[in-house]
């Protein structure tokens, strides 16, 4: 088993190809996904491969695309479909709502829908409208559906690998931003990551630092500031940002004291906000200062020349670190605003 | 590009007034004739003791199929066992020929998913679909399905006629004929989409045209003529099962009663075409049939009506019987295992209904 | 000025007619919104009054219906929709996300958006499937939308009124419980209420009770309970959701020191668990207890037989807040779950 | 019901070898012609200048309509003033001839909202739409809102031949057809949505027979020839100012590059269909015509080409010397005015572009 340095993207058609290659019933379908290989090239090679059977160029239509999903999947199919940018995922909605994330339920367990929607998100490379949304929060308020984000090649390739094994229907979103900045060694040897737990990517004492998606790439950069400043930064990938895996999370925060929560969407009723409630509830007494969320602004994203004054940055993280590692340990706190 | 493909036959067998348009199909034997007519009694008795139900209380909402009774039993006959039914809401009469017991289809109309636990043949259908022309896209994928795997069965769906104008509806033609799939598309023209006729749903002189857009077959068929839409359907099916690709098929009728039980239909419809309606409606008219061919008489109606009563009631009596469901049961099934939040979420739950806090009963309590 | 008893959604019609008496731009259209005068019979009477062409009965199909709002809106119209019921506005989200949404920003202001969409919603009087959501926070999490839910019949009146003459795309949610549940005196005088901030229904020093919709029935039947208890309860009313006037709810909250959020919806990545997030940031050092979160579960809401289970109770939300007063005003505060 | 309502003319009067096929109609006249072939000229040097920027950095990925500036020169020269645009993001000559600048054009897809704050007849026209087919129903509410206020006035709409697949497509002219409503739509039919075909894409013979679905009329023209796009456009849009309803156009041309910059044709499909299809491209077959009625001649060329040069660069100049927006502009136009939480942002944001903390330059920083 051969370990390859692959970029984001490259893991994931790693995955895709072992996933079809150890299950049949894996079918992938999506549109431009098959002789182009899809516009970023996560199903390249796979057509020829696998055969236009198993790897379906559609019409061009997301609601579509998701319904026919759900109905492969209710009878033994295992359809990942690919929605070309997350912008584009909306006219899906009613589908994903109403029928993929309830079927189980709904038939009481008679019928399942063991389905994947892929679909890369974010912003920072600069495309045109609608290309750029990061709108996770939408999807992980919809019970019954997981929603699962890497940000790295090798989380990529093995949260990739469970979500399209797990049972019941994943929304796999991809930070398309890092598909190609970092390059990792990843091994197929066809292990799959667990879709029920945060990942700690690295230890410390002073500061919790939670992201998820290409947010990461700025906080880890964050998080290496503050440590050749001495502070001891421990850092947490949620990954599979719904169901939420607070365990790991609060464990983490309990210990350090503080924490500040990072996400590229809009501020108002993101992911973040669910984290910050979830730590006030629970770990009140543990937290030294007020926990901080750096988002971006609840705007859409600016078109591309201006997207730089949208997204944060890591200055804008260690300044939220700063502040909050400032704040005296006592409940002197006087109420202040970020926003 | 001058013409268009287009095979907008409209099928009669027997009209309004139980008279032959045309000879029957071969297959059509008396027997068959007599087991479509029982159905069809069944199911007006069963649809008309749940809407009594529903007005004493012991039933929700329900969307009475009062007229469209061939269209269902029709589909209910064509259809066999390794065919998938993607079902509507109106569809009481499929469901119960693909072997959903009438107290399941009382069940889910009572507010208990544990209904759709289908048996007997439908027990890989779908689940009844309420957010309109939804399902067609299901049906769609269920026809991909078993075209992957070359089975030779067909995906079978229905929708009304308001869920034409909806985009699903367009969308799952469109792919049906372009992968040619083994599906057929039953629109129950009732011509009325709760309060919306269907004069002012759509321009099209036909529904059936609309499968010219997705470059498919489009049929027309009298769905008050049990022979009619039993014919096209098995035709459809026969098509479809020997891969040569997809159907849609307009079935003509007409919603006599309210569009549910929450409805009323006399704000927005003349009484008098649905006293014409009633003239066209398709019980009686196959029964009228039967008896000028000597095959069916008073005593074998007699017999039937007293048949169906203690069918339709024995089913009343188990789906009253019904057991409430755990107070956390409706969490159970979210995923196929329990997530650390919702098993968190069920252990609140145990506390809440275990106590008599008051939530014992929480309607009164509110 | 004749002042009528009046339930909600006569509220809700007589908002309408006062709109549409007032501009003539104003246009309903939604499904069986005409001669049936709405499933709900928010519009009864409208289409007698003023015509079909400004009361319009649409083909079913709830994309075009908020697509077509957008062009009208676009053009100098007031389209005010209606959704027949909330679980069937998926298939418009894309419509209402990516241009309903952005087309000032989008056109920097050369076009906008005046359209309201209208829809009944949540739990508990016994509808079919689909017909019992509350997912008010996917609606807030949109830039650019505003979301307004009333609890009264005087603010139903007031608040439609004002969505319908914003200049800006709003979400205005029924709760279709409490459609017929109270009677209260409302004159049409045709003054709005105000879009951007909160109700306080009772004031109080003890506890602060935030609430909105259906919920905000049981809310004040809870701070009733507490009341005659002896504990003295602070009931806001949020209404406007989304922009989030957190400005009521902070001050409040700093002088009770408690507070109690609930909401109908699922639990996570609800309103509530923005309300509570903003409190632990901004006003932690007020906190004598961390704020509780009374909400619905992370499913769909069950089949209506057992949709009790799911529902909020006035115990439930009393339970919550004596938990919370309980607390010790200290920091001694250790992690406990209520889920 | 045996037929459906279809009227599906093929409009061509210049073939792909500037052959008249049919007299021209009496409107089209030489100066028409010229100034038709003026515009065609125009915008393909415009958009060989974008392609070229986008190559050096200066530009964001840019959708090129070279092959098909027929299409968007019929329809520009028969809108009026008065009539509504609702583009999709192809459009660039409709959007030149409605009196969007060159400078906005690239202003947009250099990533700048403020290229859509539109000038001239385009005032009141729809910004470029980019989810696909979800302008068809803002063209529908645009025609509602003509005709509800009873202008004689007309909205015309444009969309890809894979738009037609989107539900979206269907729900529109469904309305439209209804309602009646003054509402022109127009499929560039450039047989190719990205790297799927049109053959894999539907399975209609053709996309104007999709108006039958509606009930409506469909067209199809040659969309390589400026005269029948203008023609059949021209016709139609009369139609519907003059409150005779709406017209479905489907306009065959065939996009002879990249679906974007950002794609690489070359990977899916035949360069000698390419090639083919540069046999019966608009500008040439246009240039041949003139020529052969000596209405052209080189000297007139070189000037042409020569003014296209000069505003073009101009544009392009313009466009370079854009400043760009404040750090808080695109906080300031969510809403009619700032709300509390935007207000709060834009402070944040002042703060955050005002330090130099490394934020200045975030990209830098990252
Ligand atoms: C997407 C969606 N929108 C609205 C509704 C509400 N609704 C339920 S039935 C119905 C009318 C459907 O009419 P039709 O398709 O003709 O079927 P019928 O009920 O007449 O059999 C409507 C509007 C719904 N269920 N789903
Ligand atoms: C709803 C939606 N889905 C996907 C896309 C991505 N996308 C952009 S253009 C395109 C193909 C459109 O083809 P067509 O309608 O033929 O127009 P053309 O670009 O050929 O002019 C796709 C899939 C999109 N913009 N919107
Ligand atoms: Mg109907
Ligand atoms: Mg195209």
């Amino acid at each position: 088993m051969d370990a390859r340095e692959l970029t984001m993207v490259e893991a994931v058609t790693l995955a895709l190809r072992r996933a079809m290659l150890d299950d049949p019933s894996v079918v992938l379908l999506g549109e431009d996904i098959g002789t182009n290989g899809g516009v970023f090239r996560a199903t390249e090679g796979l057509k020829a491969e696998f055969g236009y059977k198993r790897v379906m160029d559609t019409p061009l239509a997301e609601s579509m695309i998701a319904g026919m999903s759900v109905g492969m999947a209710t009878q033994g199919l295992k359809p990942v479909a690919e929605i070309q940018f997350m912008g584009f995922i909306f006219a899906a909605m009613e589908q994903i709502v109403c029928h993929a994330a309830r079927m189980r339920n709904r038939t009481r367990g008679r019928l399942h829908c063991p389905l994947v929607i892929r679909a890369p998100f974010g912003g920072g490379i600069g495309a045109p409208e609608h290309h750029s949304e990061s709108t996770e929060a939408l999807f992980a308020h919809i019970p019954g559906l997981r929603v699962v984000i890497p940000s790295s090649p090798v989380r990529a390739y093995g949260l990739l690998l469970s979500a399209i094994r797990d049972p019941d229907p994943v929304l796999f979103l991809e930070p398309k931003r890092i598909y190609r900045i970092v390059r990792q060694r990843v091994t197929d040897h066809g292990k799959g990551l667990p879709l029920d737990t945060c990942f700690t990517l690295r230890q410390g004492d002073d500061i919790t630092l939670v992201s998820w998606g290409a947010a990461m790439h700025e906080t880890l950069q964050a998080a290496t500031q503050l440590q050749q400043r001495g502070v001891s930064v421990e850092v947490i990938d949620v990954a599979t940002i719904s169901p939420l895996d607070m365990d790991t999370i609060l464990s983490s925060v309990m210990r350090t004291g503080r924490c500040v929560i990072v996400q590229e969407a809009a501020r108002n009723g993101g992911i973040a906000s669910e984290i910050s409630a979830r730590l006030a509830e629970d770990a009140m007494a543990y937290l030294r200062a007020p926990v901080q969320r750096v988002t971006g602004f609840d705007t859409p994203m600016p078109y591309p020349r201006h997207e730089h004054f949208y997204l944060p940055t890591v200055a804008d993280i260690v300044n939220a670190c700063e502040k909050t590692l400032e704040a005296p340990s006592t409940t002197a706190w006087r109420p202040y605003e970020i926003f | 590009m001058n013409h268009v493909s287009q095979r907008n036959t409209h099928y009669c067998f027997l009209d309004a007034q139980g008279q032959n348009l045309e000879p029957l199909p071969s297959d059509i034997s008396l027997d068959w004739l007599r087991a479509a007519y029982r159905h069809m009694v069944l199911i007006r008795a069963l649809d008309k003791k749940v809407v009594a139900l529903q007005r004493t209380g012991q039933m929700r909402t329900y969307p009475s199929c009062l007229g469209q009774e061939a269209i269902g039993v029709g589909i209910g006959l064509a259809l066999q066992e390794n065919d998938i039914f993607v079902p509507y809401y109106r569809d009481q009469a499929t469901l119960y020929l693909r072997g959903v017991t009438l107290t399941q289809i009382m069940q889910i109309w009572g507010g208990d998913e544990r209904g759709h636990l289908f048996t007997g043949h439908a027990h890989r259908d779908l689940p009844l679909c309420i957010p309109i022309a939804t399902q067609m896209t299901h049906a769609a994928g269920v026809a991909v399905a078993l075209k992957s795997r070359a089975e030779p069965h067909a995906a079978l769906v229905t929708c009304g006629d308001g869920a034409t104008s909806k985009g699903d509806f367009s969308e799952a033609l469109n792919l049906a004929a372009l992968w040619h799939l083994p599906l057929v598309s039953v629109i129950n023209n009732n011509q009325w989409a709760i309060s919306v006729p269907l004069t002012m749903q759509t321009a099209a002189s036909t529904l059936a045209q609309k499968a010219i857009a997705a470059g498919m077959d489009g049929i027309r068929v009298d769905g008050n003529d049990v022979v009619a839409v039993y014919h096209a359907v098995d035709l459809a099916l026969k098509k479809a099962r020997s891969g040569k690709g997809p159907t849609l098929i307009e079935a003509v009728s007409y919603r006599l009663t309210d569009h549910t039980t929450a409805d009323d239909a006399t704000r927005y419809r003349d009484i008098q075409q649905v006293n014409d309606a009633w003239e066209r409606e398709p019980i009686k008219r196959l029964q009228t049939w039967l008896h000028a061919q000597h095959a069916w008489d008073p005593a074998q109606e007699t017999a039937l009506l007293e048949a169906v009563r203690t069918e339709v009631d024995a089913a009343v009596a188990a789906y009253l019987a019904l057991p409430p469901q755990a107070a956390d049961e409706f969490l159970q099934f979210q995923f196929a295992q329990m997530t650390k939040p919702l098993t968190a979420q069920q252990r609140y739950q145990q506390v809440r209904f275990a106590t008599d806090s008051g939530t014992q009963d929480p309607q009164g309590a509110r």
